[in-house]
């Protein structure tokens, strides 16, 4: 059982970079996509990138989606209503989480062969999470 | 005069054009409290709204707004795209199959946007949105219908109650959105969302005069 | 009076990602720096890349440093410290704060010209922050 | 034999040689729990420990620890950097301008790098850091010099309880640094920064022998 890790941001270098960071540490079991930008490359989101992003993350065992701000977390949602109208989507969480830290948390989680409710749990626990 | 397929086509029409007539303001009070791209935003989503409903040919006013609200979740890009979106989707949906939608129904059909709106944004009236346009513009225009106006009176109610609203979020301070980081710098200047709203409000006035 | 702002990652890529998403939002007043990944680009922390970052940050004002986690947190605390031992350093505020909401809460708040203790306990209050 | 120039300097000459021979394995243990570089860091920093003395030609042991840290500090790129590095510094400082340090001095040093490394990282025994590794051997180095022991005997004593340490941290569920992520994962595996500890220690034991 590995969960997917979907990571939304309004920069497509920030979605990117993080899931690098997070790839690091969780190491390959973990398929985590970056869905950062418009459709054609701006500072915004894009639906049909989450959605792809999502559909190539998932190998059957649900995706954990995590937004940064605003916008992400507003297509996110409305990308999660749209899928419960279609027949087989995968299974998709959103996780309230601060970003990087969530996605750290969530994709070494995953590593360990979690499931998706302990996967998602793990990322919000990271805003009880204290650096100094 | 009702709310038919033409209508509402027009409608959407008539919105990208003045949105793009207007981009370069819009993007101007983006930019003075947000982060400067509302009016691209609404220009290229309003323009996939017209690509999707040309595309669908959909055969009831319902369907022209659910193709519309399609298009801007796809293309829009900032946060204006899924608010506005599943407004119009949600308002094409509370149509239902209906060909000639009476004054009555279109005044449940923009009840039915703002309530996804404040559900999907999780804003309230005075927290600086779109909502402070839209809010007081739903009330106006059922109110114009209870007092027994037709589509085009209570189309202008609610233009008129848009752009009030719209002039009242100048002294608000944001809550919600990019702008709410500013704190009380956002105070002073108007809501771009609320500004984009009253255009479109307009632009139904309108095309059902 | 402007604070400084300087973001601390073991990625090269998310430091730099983040300051030119709150720079985005921040405007060009607010003197953003990345300090991402060792002196030889690799994930990791170099104490001397921070210290510069401080110091082209500053303009006086003070500097809020923004940390991801691990060696960046340990590497800015420790830099704090060497400060105290020089004379004319820059006044270095660490912010306790989410990486990505931290840094734009903070590069916003600062750019409308508040100072660094408004700026650090703004970053600082984006744990409070939610989501969905 | 005291704690001199020459002691000070062949002890980190010493390490970084070991950790160079260990730098696979160290590699690996944080492949298991970490990030995988725990032994390219260590390398790193302690070159760039060996490069400061020299610069430096430090007078006293204390500079010699002083230096060692700074360079550690500065090259390192892991929470080993500053922890180590921080851990040397305070040492050196402990030591004031002795010339030649008493095994006693030593202790009280070895005390001020596990005091440095506990208020910089936080952590506290048990939570499967470098900390389980180090705090045994100071009280056991201390214990050695109570009970009359001279800088040699204290130093084996250290380096035996610092192994003795890094065994027990493989039961540990880590609760600071990269490991924590892990949860229950990190079980199973000795800590990589308490391995790099053992080895530190082994070398002071070999060059005061
Ligand atoms: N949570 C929300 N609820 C209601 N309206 C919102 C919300 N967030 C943003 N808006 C509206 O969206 C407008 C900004 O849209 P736009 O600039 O296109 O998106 P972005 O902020 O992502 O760049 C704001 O002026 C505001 O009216
Ligand atoms: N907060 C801390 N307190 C004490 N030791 C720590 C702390 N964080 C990490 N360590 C030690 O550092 C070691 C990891 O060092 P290293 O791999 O070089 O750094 P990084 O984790 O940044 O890659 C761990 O095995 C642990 O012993
Ligand atoms: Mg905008
Ligand atoms: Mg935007
Ligand atoms: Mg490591
Ligand atoms: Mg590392």
């Amino acid at each position: 059982m590995t969960v997917g890790i979907v990571l939304v941001s309004h920069s497509p270098a920030v979605a990117g970079s993080v899931a690098d960071l997070a790839a690091e540490l969780a190491g390959p079991s973990v398929a985590i996509r970056a869905a950062g930008g418009t459709d054609d490359g701006r500072f915004g989101t894009s639906i049909e990138l989450i959605s792809a992003a999502v559909r190539s993350a998932d190998s059957g065992d649900g995706v954990c989606v995590i937004m940064d701000m605003g916008s992400s977390v507003l297509t996110s949602k409305t990308l999660v209503e749209d899928l419960e109208d279609e027949a087989d989507a995968p299974v998709v969480r959103l996780a309230d989480a601060p970003f990087a830290e969530g996605a750290v948390a969530a994709a070494v989680l995953a590593s360990t062969g979690q499931d998706l409710d302990a996967v998602v749990a793990s990322a919000e626990h990271a805003w009880s999470m204290r650096k100094l | 005069m009702a709310f038919d397929v033409q209508t509402a086509t027009a409608w959407i029409t008539a919105s990208e054009a003045v949105v793009k007539a207007n981009e370069a303001r819009l993007t101007g009070l983006d930019a003075a409290i947000g982060d400067g791209d509302h009016g691209a935003n609404m220009a290229r989503g309003l323009a996939a709204a017209l690509a999707n409903i040309a595309e669908k040919e959909p055969a009831t006013p319902g369907d022209v707004l659910v193709a519309a609200g399609r298009g801007i979740v796809a293309k829009t890009g900032g946060a204006s795209g899924p608010l506005y979106g599943t407004a119009f989707r949600r308002a094409g949906k509370a149509l239902g199959d209906a060909t000639e939608a009476t004054a009555e129904q279109v005044g449940d059909a923009l009840e039915a946007a703002l309530t996804a709106i404040k559900e999907l944004g999780g804003a309230a009236e005075g927290d600086k949105t779109m909502v402070d346009g839209l809010a007081p513009a739903v009330a106006a225009f059922r109110q114009a219908v209870a007092d027994g106006g037709d589509l085009a009176s209570a189309s202008v109610a609610a233009a008129d109650a848009a752009e009030a609203g719209l002039a009242a979020t100048v002294p608000l301070q944001a809550r919600k959105g990019r702008a709410s980081y500013l704190g009380a710098r956002s105070v002073g200047h108007e809501d771009p969302g609320a500004a984009s709203l009253a255009l479109i409000l307009r632009a139904l006035a309108e095309v059902t005069a």
